[in-house]
């Protein structure tokens, strides 16, 4: 019991605390990809402080709203992501919330952030907000759609489970898991706000839609926002990991060694994951937002695919 | 062999009957027409006496004196002057040719016979061959209201259709007099009521023409 | 027992109407009416929660009215104490907030007498045990219902909503009259034991299973039977279009449940397909249909709409399970689907209210007129927040829970032998997803554009906060989607004997799994703990802010908008309603709508402004609705004619009448 | 010794000749009144003690209803045109020498009908209704506008049109029984009748109840025998539209159900129920398609009448006892409830000076209690509960529905658009700005809201006696 608490803790701590490393490792790999000495690995870390010292500089027309929402979006993503089993599966609370409801954590989420981009009522803050849900509209049901592909391969839609079961390789390679995968990609870089759907680094007005949602944000409330994203980034990839990779993820009572294990090989996989978004991020360029719809809906009806094979046989 | 005489003449008198209502079907002058009417009358009353004598039921002559006198007589006078007063004794404008209309009267006396004849037998043959008579009389009088636009025409049509009515009575054997009287009754609250309309209808508009009435609609389109 | 002492309400809810038209015109006529419709409907809704918990299965009661040979059937069973609890749950709440929104009411004789009456008439519809009482009160229902919608009959647009209301209620009861003669057969056993008695061959339940589902769906406000509804629900006063869309489209779907799960026999796989199909498409429509809107009664009147289509898909379902025997996946189904009963009556009637509030405050539905009403009116910007969240199905808030168990059961469905359920179970689950991703989408829109931002129009800045009575019946609803949604086990538990009466097993017990977790099936399957969410998301969330603020710093200053540079003082500038709905209206619109932007740029060197107008047509309704309305006046211009014929002609007519009958004797035989 | 039965009839007969004499028209009117409730009291008597019926008159469970009615709403009409005529003085549209008329005729009305209803005699039956259609051709024409006169005179053409078919079919009628039953008076007696029926020539018959549902159909106004109908009610003084549509239609209808009791019990003749239903759809169809282009109220309302009797002979044509139970129930409310919303009618066309739609609206503004009232006998007789004519038409749909569902459906698209038409000209009657003259109405509304508070009643609640009674007549009808 205080065992599976330590480790429960543990684990909210390593996301908040691996996160803006995650996000470090991917700027530092694009500055080098592209030649560029890049900013330092803890360079995130640096920003998130000095943020937070920094006094809020808030607009007039802002709401008690405003000024709350930074607290809830952060705090909704963080405990979505301490369910998601990182290192170890045997999370005291992981069955408090399955994947679907996880899910629905990080959309309240985004819904909380999108009204904070109405809320002083400037016109960037309505374009993003507006081109984030036109987003999310397709984004939401692909995403559930691959849930919905997993959790009948695995039988479950309790992420442990789910990990547990395809660490015993049993499944095998299937057509269905192929197409759930490269739709969770894609999801992931459209909820990430990566390129090409949308651009981390940019406030070219017409371009940027994550950016302009939270464009009157500033000091502590702003520090937030970001470690937000940078959680929501290692979500995505640490749920990818711990389905499609699930190697080395300690059981439910492991003893410290394999805890230690699958600490490494989650430290592994994170770097993997870095690794390849920076490269693919390099190698593409942003599409304009009126082409995202495509591409989501491609993602979706990857989804829906995927889960039709399944239901139609079980063996695809 | 009287049964056999009486059902011949009986048969005679009503064919005639279907026969005058075929001359007022072709006749279209309004004078002419009221004679023709008359003559139906007349009939009328010599077929009613007819069956008041076979069966010797003494309340049929009644019947054959309210005829004769009412409705031979009485109205077609009346009538007369009432044509006169309104100067309308022009031809009577028919909606389809005499042929035709002719050719449906044929038609419908067929069709009368046809749903008659279909009677079992056991109703005797007189009353049988009377109703197919009567009932042809009654079908041409409609027709007559049908194809006339003149109101005056058309109440004689409609008379030649009570004409029927009556034929058919009295070929009933024994029915009670209520009918009679009913008849009667409703052949004469008939002329008053036509006579108040055709004198208001006078005041009114200066002609009898259904038409004409019916241009004072209610609700115009 | 119980069943009398609800009647005695009912009675005392009919009694109201009279003295309302008595008091109407008195000042203190609202606060009585309003006040008693409250103390009775809050003992109705106890009558029924004692039947339901109290698991008694209460006698019926036969009255002599009705049908003489037959009499007024009525019984409170599981299934009618749970939308009885729902139907007076709502109807508390809406009194409870006419107590101060009526004041405002400007014609209130044509409001009170018909309030009580709708009340009555809805438990009337629940508790009815016998076809005719069940029409009568059905039909009194609509019939209430459209004079309360035409109350503000000066409007014109009111006067046709109402029309058309009626001709549909009236439309959908006689289709359920068709449905119920069937059932009851030539010689009219009415009575619903009378009718469960009697099985019906295949073909014709299946008939009866597509009337009921047109005059109840046309009722629920089924897509593509909803024409109405976007048109009545606003036209009527707040607290009456909470009762419409909040309870009277449950009332409705009670009456579908009725049919089809209790007076039907065993049903067949197909009609799931049926259901399931127009479930999904309803769901998807409604919500595309809301996101179009900028009038704030009408957009939660559409989303009306798209929530029953989740009810039905949980509705459907069910059916597909119980016609292959899969009982507990049935049990599951239903309950998802009557737990979302419930919980959109709750935050529809909570959104309504909201809506209400803001049209008493500022006298504006459009809400291109609204904006920045969160500094005006806070209290009502939260609680309507609140209902937003909820009806936008996040955690841990109610409308989440329900949409999780019909996921859950979609994820059963495999298992399910039929192919074309195989096929079409997966794309209804898609479309379930894409229409709560979307009702997301249309309520960041709802509540971003009237409640935060900058006020668009006078009226909007001088609101003011409504009053306490409204704001209490808020409050409660408000509280009501927490409980609802952190301790969905309680409630669960509660349908346990509707499902068992329906589909002869319910879900395992939930209340005393630890933690309150629910679990549907297995936990190792899958299983949701809304308490333990919420704790977490609350603490986290405090111990972030206390956290940073102690550290670090908690200075703040206040400065003009940074808005990249640009900054534009003119509320005008803030994105409005349709330039916010403008991409999702480029991604769906042009199919489901034909909509057009047409942009007119004048030449160069004018002054004249350009102008962009975005047109949307309503294909449904041009392809279902309009040509009846032609035909009707074809046919009615055609026919008027013979009001015109001359005498002589009438004569004809009759002559030919004649000849033909003979002619048909001539030939009979 | 004079019976309730020969009183239902001496009263009126006495009261028109003594109302065709007295002169001045406040007496008058309260003189009728009287009368009327003299006659509504001796009716009701006959609930208490049931005379014996002779050769000429009867009482059975079919008649005794429908004389209670026609004596109540008789009685009430009178109540409601005390006020009306009143008015139409007033304002000089009627001279105190043709109200005098209008007065004696209204007896002799109301005599002819309770004669029709209580006849034994298929030849007296025959002759009530024609008295009763020569007084009503009489006061159509009262108001001698050119639109009244051609009502009149159309009304009168196509009644004795339809008198002349009706005998004939009489006539028929007396043929077949002849041979049966003997010459003679007893041969055209209703009772003998019925209980030989069987044995009668099948073949006349059916030719005799062609021209019987043609004659008295044209009294009850059944598409396409219409044409008379709706100018008639359009035209004449309001108290006579609602005494139309309320009795005379019944009355007919009566008629015709005798004679149909009659094919009923011959097992050889020809259906009589294909026939009747074809009338019946092709009436209430046709009339709900009327119903859209009316600008005057009273015609509209007169269309419904027509629509409603189609309903009626369609379900007494489908048979079966709760259909033929729901006919005779739709009779009941409907006389009840269309002579009501004529009361209310009346009145707001007095209010507003025209029966054009187009010039009344917003009334339960500026006339509540009438306009509410118009509104409640339009929910009434577009069978919304929880009036009466739902409950029949209830039972008239979901009892035959299982066996014709095709000629169901018919008629519920009848009955809908019937209500889409009625109800598209009330929203702008009742509802919306007001319009035209707003001065509070100097009427009686006794009347018209004791008609809806029974509608409503029989919505809900029917007496046994009632239940019982109609219950033997719709077996008796097959």
């Amino acid at each position: 019991m205080i065992r599976d608490l330590a480790l429960q803790g543990a684990q909210m701590l390593a996301v908040v605390v691996l996160a803006p490393l995650l996000t470090g490792l991917v700027r530092k790999m694009k500055a080098r990809l592209l030649r560029r000495q890049g900013p330092p690995l803890i360079q995130p870390y640096r920003d998130l402080i000095r943020l937070i010292r920094k006094e809020v500089v808030l607009a007039e027309g802002a709401s008690w709203l405003f000024r709350v929402i930074p607290y809830i979006i952060f705090a909704g993503t963080w405990v979505a992501a301490s369910l998601v089993p990182t290192f170890g599966s045997g999370l005291l609370f992981s069955w408090s919330a399955d994947l679907i409801a996880i899910i629905a954590l990080l959309g309240s989420a985004r819904f909380f952030l999108a009204l904070a981009g109405l809320d002083v009522g400037t016109s960037f803050g309505g374009i993003g907000s507006s081109r984030e849900v036109m987003i999310a509209s397709l984004a939401e049901p692909a995403m559930l759609m691959i849930v919905f592909t997993l959790a009948l391969i695995a039988g479950s839609t309790q992420l442990s489970t789910m990990a547990a079961y395809m660490a015993t390789g049993e499944e095998g390679l299937r057509v269905s898991l192929g197409l759930a995968l490269l739709a969770l990609i894609m999801v992931a870089i459209a909820e990430n706000a990566r390129i090409p759907i949308d651009n981390p680094a940019t406030h070219l007005e017409l371009t940027m839609v994550h950016e302009a949602m939270v464009l009157e944000y500033s000091g502590r409330h702003l520090a937030l926002i970001d470690l937000t994203s940078e959680l929501k980034l290692l979500l995505y990839i640490s749920v990818i990991g711990c389905l499609f990779a699930p190697w080395g993820i300690a059981g439910p009572d492991a003893n410290p060694r394999a805890i230690a294990i699958g600490f490494v090989a989650y430290l592994a996989k994170l770097a993997v994951g870095g690794l390849l978004l920076a490269a693919f991020e390099t190698a593409i360029a942003k599409m304009r937002v009126f082409r995202v719809p495509a591409f989501l809906g491609a993602a979706l009806m990857l989804g829906l695919l995927g889960t039709l094979l399944l239901f139609v046989s079980g063996s695809l | 062999m009287r049964g056999n005489l009486a059902f011949d003449i009986a048969h005679m008198l009503a064919g005639t009957l279907v026969l005058v209502s075929f001359m007022q079907l072709y006749q279209d002058r309004l004078y002419a027409l009221l004679n023709i009417y008359a003559l139906h009358a007349l009939v009328l009353a010599a077929s009613v006496a007819w069956q008041a004598f076979i069966q010797d039921a003494p309340h049929l002559y009644l019947t054959a004196m309210i005829a004769l006198v009412f409705k031979a007589i009485i109205i077609p006078v009346a009538l007369h002057r009432i044509i006169v007063k309104l100067g309308i004794h022009r031809e009577i404008e028919t909606v389809v040719g005499v042929g035709p209309a002719m050719l449906l009267g044929m038609g419908l006396v067929a069709l009368a016979m046809v749903v008659m004849l279909r009677v079992t037998a056991e109703a005797d043959p007189l009353a049988r061959e009377d109703l197919a008579f009567a009932l042809s009389v009654v079908l041409l009088g409609l027709l007559m209201m049908v194809t006339r636009r003149n109101a005056v025409s058309q109440v004689i049509g409609f008379m030649s259709l009570e004409n029927g009515l009556v034929l058919a009575a009295t070929g009933a054997k024994g029915m009670p007099l209520v009918v009679e009287i009913s008849v009667a009754f409703s052949v004469l609250i008939a002329f008053i009521v036509i006579g108040i309309f055709l004198f208001r209808i006078r005041e009114r508009f200066d002609t009898v023409d259904v038409q004409a009435l019916d241009r004072f609609r209610g609700e115009r389109r | 027992m119980t069943a009398a002492y609800a009647l005695y309400g009912v009675a005392a809810l009919i009694v109201l109407a009279p003295v309302a038209i008595a008091l109407s015109t008195s000042p203190h006529g609202t606060a009585v009416i309003y006040g008693a419709s409250l103390i009775i409907t809050l003992t109705l809704g106890m009558i029924a929660l004692l039947c339901l918990f109290g698991r008694a299965q209460t006698p019926g009661i036969i009255l002599p009215l009705g049908l003489p040979w037959l009499g007024a059937h009525f019984r409170i069973d599981a299934l009618a104490a749970f939308f009885l609890a729902v139907v007076n749950l709502g109807g508390a709440a809406a009194s409870l907030f006419a107590l101060g929104y009526g004041r405002h009411e400007h014609s209130p004789q044509r409001v009170l007498p018909f309030y009580p009456a709708y009340l009555a008439a809805m438990n009337l519809v629940v508790m009815a045990d016998d076809a005719f009482s069940f029409l009568v009160s059905w039909e009194f229902m609509s019939l209430t219902s459209w004079a309360l919608v035409i109350a503000h009959h000066r409007v014109g647009e009111n006067m046709r909503a109402g029309y058309i209301y009626l001709l549909m209620a009236s439309f959908g009861t006689l289709t359920l009259l068709l449905a119920f003669g069937l059932l009851a057969g030539a010689d009219g056993n009415y009575a619903f034991d009378a009718i469960r008695e009697s099985h019906p061959s295949a073909a014709l339940s299946a008939l009866v299973l597509i009337l009921a589902l047109v005059g109840a769906g046309s009722k629920a406000g089924v897509v593509p039977l909803h024409a109405w509804l976007p048109l009545a629900h606003p036209a009527a006063p707040s607290h009456v279009s909470a009762l419409m869309s909040g309870v009277m489209t449950k009332v409705a779907v009670y009456g579908f449940v009725r049919i089809v799960f209790d007076l039907l026999g065993p049903p067949d796989w197909w009609w799931s397909m049926v259901v399931l199909a127009v479930g999904g498409i309803t769901a998807v429509m409604g919500v595309l249909y809301a996101l179009m809107q900028h009038d704030l009664k009408r957009l939660l009147a559409y989303h009306t709409v798209e929530n029953i289509g989740i009810i039905f898909i949980g509705l459907g379902l069910a059916l597909a399970f119980k016609a292959h025997g899969m009982a507990l996946a049935a049990a599951l189904a239903l309950t998802a689907a009557l737990l979302h009963v419930f919980n959109h009556s709750v935050f529809k009637s909570l959104l309504f209210f909201g809506a209400g509030a803001v049209l008493n405050a500022t006298g504006e539905r459009d809400m291109e007129h609204l904006g920045g009403l969160i500094h005006r009116m806070p209290q009502t910007a939260f609680v309507f927040l609140v209902g937003c969240v909820a009806i936008s199905a996040l955690p841990p808030l109610n409308g989440f829970v329900s949409e999780w168990l019909t996921f859950q059961a979609i994820l059963i469905s495999p298992q399910l032998p039929a192919w074309g359920l195989k096929l079409l179970v997966p794309a209804v689950g898609a479309l379930l997803a894409l229409s709560a991703a979307l009702a997301a989408a249309c309520f960041v829109k709802a509540f971003g554009v009237s409640f935060l931002g900058r006020a668009r129009t006078p009226a909007a800045a001088q609101a003011h906060e409504t009053d306490s009575n409204s704001l209490a019946a808020m409050y409660f609803l408000a509280a009501l989607c927490l409980v609802a949604g952190i301790l969905p086990g309680i409630f669960i538990d509660a349908l346990a004997p509707v499902t068992n009466t329906l589909v002869g097993v319910s879900m395992p017990q939930q209340a005393d799994l630890e933690w309150l977790t629910i679990v549907p099936i297995a936990e190792s399957r899958s299983s949701y703990n809304g308490l333990l969410v919420f704790i977490f998301v609350v603490l986290s969330g405090s111990i972030a802010a206390f956290a940073i603020h102690r550290i670090a710093s908690d200075k703040l200053r206040r400065a003009p908008a940074w808005d990249c540079g640009y900054p534009d003082p003119s509320p005008a500038a803030q994105y409005t309603a349709s330039s916010f709905a403008q991409p999702i209206r480029r991604v769906y619109g042009t199919s489901v709508f034909h909509a057009r932007e047409i942009g007119e740029m004048p030449p160069p060197g004018s002054l004249a402004s350009a102008r962009l107008t975005v047109e949307l047509h309503d294909l449904i309704w041009d392809a279902a609705y309009a040509p009846v309305a032609k035909g009707i006046e074809y046919a009615a211009e055609k026919l008027n004619y013979l009001q015109f014929l001359t005498i002589r002609r009438y004569l004809t007519l009759v002559f030919a009448a004649l000849v033909l009958l003979l002619l048909v004797l001539a030939i009979w035989q | 010794m004079i019976d309730a039965l020969t009183g239902v009839l001496l009263i009126p007969a006495v009261a028109a000749a003594l109302l065709a004499a007295l002169p001045g028209y406040r007496l008058t009117a309260r003189l009728n009144v009287l009368a009327a409730f003299l006659s509504f009291a001796t009716a009701v008597s006959l609930f208490i003690v049931e005379p014996q019926s002779g050769p000429y008159l009867l009482v059975d469970d079919l008649n005794k209803v429908f004389i209670v009615l026609t004596t109540f709403v008789g009685f009430t009409t009178a109540m409601f045109s005390a006020s009306y005529i009143g008015h139409e003085i007033e304002i000089g549209r009627l001279t105190p020498t043709f109200v005098r008329f209008y007065h004696a005729m209204y007896q002799t009305l109301m005599f002819a009908l309770s004669l029709a209803l209580v006849a034994n005699n298929i030849g007296l039956m025959w002759v009530a209704i024609e008295i009763a259609t020569l007084t009503t051709v009489l006061m159509v024409g009262i108001y001698r506008t050119h639109e009244a006169l051609e009502a009149a005179w159309k009304y009168f053409i196509l009644g004795s049109v339809g008198i002349a078919l009706a005998l004939f079919g009489t006539i028929l009628v007396y043929m077949a029984a002849r041979p049966v039953i003997g010459e003679g008076l007893y041969a055209m007696v209703w009772t003998v009748l019925v209980t030989k029926a069987a044995k009668f020539d099948p073949a006349l018959l059916n030719v005799a109840f062609v021209f019987l549902l043609l004659g008295y159909g044209t009294k009850v106004g059944l598409a396409p025998l219409h044409a008379w109908l709706p100018d008639a009610h359009a035209e004449g003084p309001t108290p006579i539209s609602a005494v139309l549509s309320g009795l005379l239609l019944n009355v007919a209808l009566y008629a015709l159900l005798r004679f149909k009791i009659l094919l009923a019990l011959n097992p050889a003749a020809i259906a009589p129920g294909p026939l009747m239903v074809t009338m019946g759809l092709i009436s209430c169809v046709f009339a709900a398609f009327m119903l859209y282009r009316r600008r005057d109220i009273k015609r509209m309302f007169a269309y419904s009448s027509i629509e409603h009797m189609g309903i009626i002979v369609f379900a007494f044509g489908m048979g079966g006892p709760l259909a033929n139970f729901a006919g005779l129930l739709h009779m009941t409310m409907h006389s009840l409830t269309k002579s009501a919303i004529f009361y209310a009618v009346g009145h707001i066309s007095q209010v507003k000076g025209t029966q054009k739609i187009a010039d009344m609206s917003g009334l339960t503004v500026t006339n509540p209690v009438l306009g509410w009232g118009l509104v409640l006998g339009v929910i009434a007789i577009a069978g919304l509960p929880p009036l009466g004519i739902f409950m029949s038409e209830f039972l008239v749909v979901s009892s035959t529905f299982a066996r014709e569902p095709w000629l169901v459906i018919i008629l519920v698209f009848g009955i809908l658009v019937g209500l889409g038409g009625l109800f598209l000209r009330l929203n702008t009657i009742a509802f919306g700005e007001p319009r035209g003259p707003t001065a509070p109405a100097q009427a009686s509304y006794v009347p018209m809201f004791a008609h809806l508070a029974i509608v409503f009643t029989a919505g809900v609640y029917l007496p046994p006696a009632l239940v019982a009674g109609f219950e033997n007549v719709a077996r008796l009808l097959g």
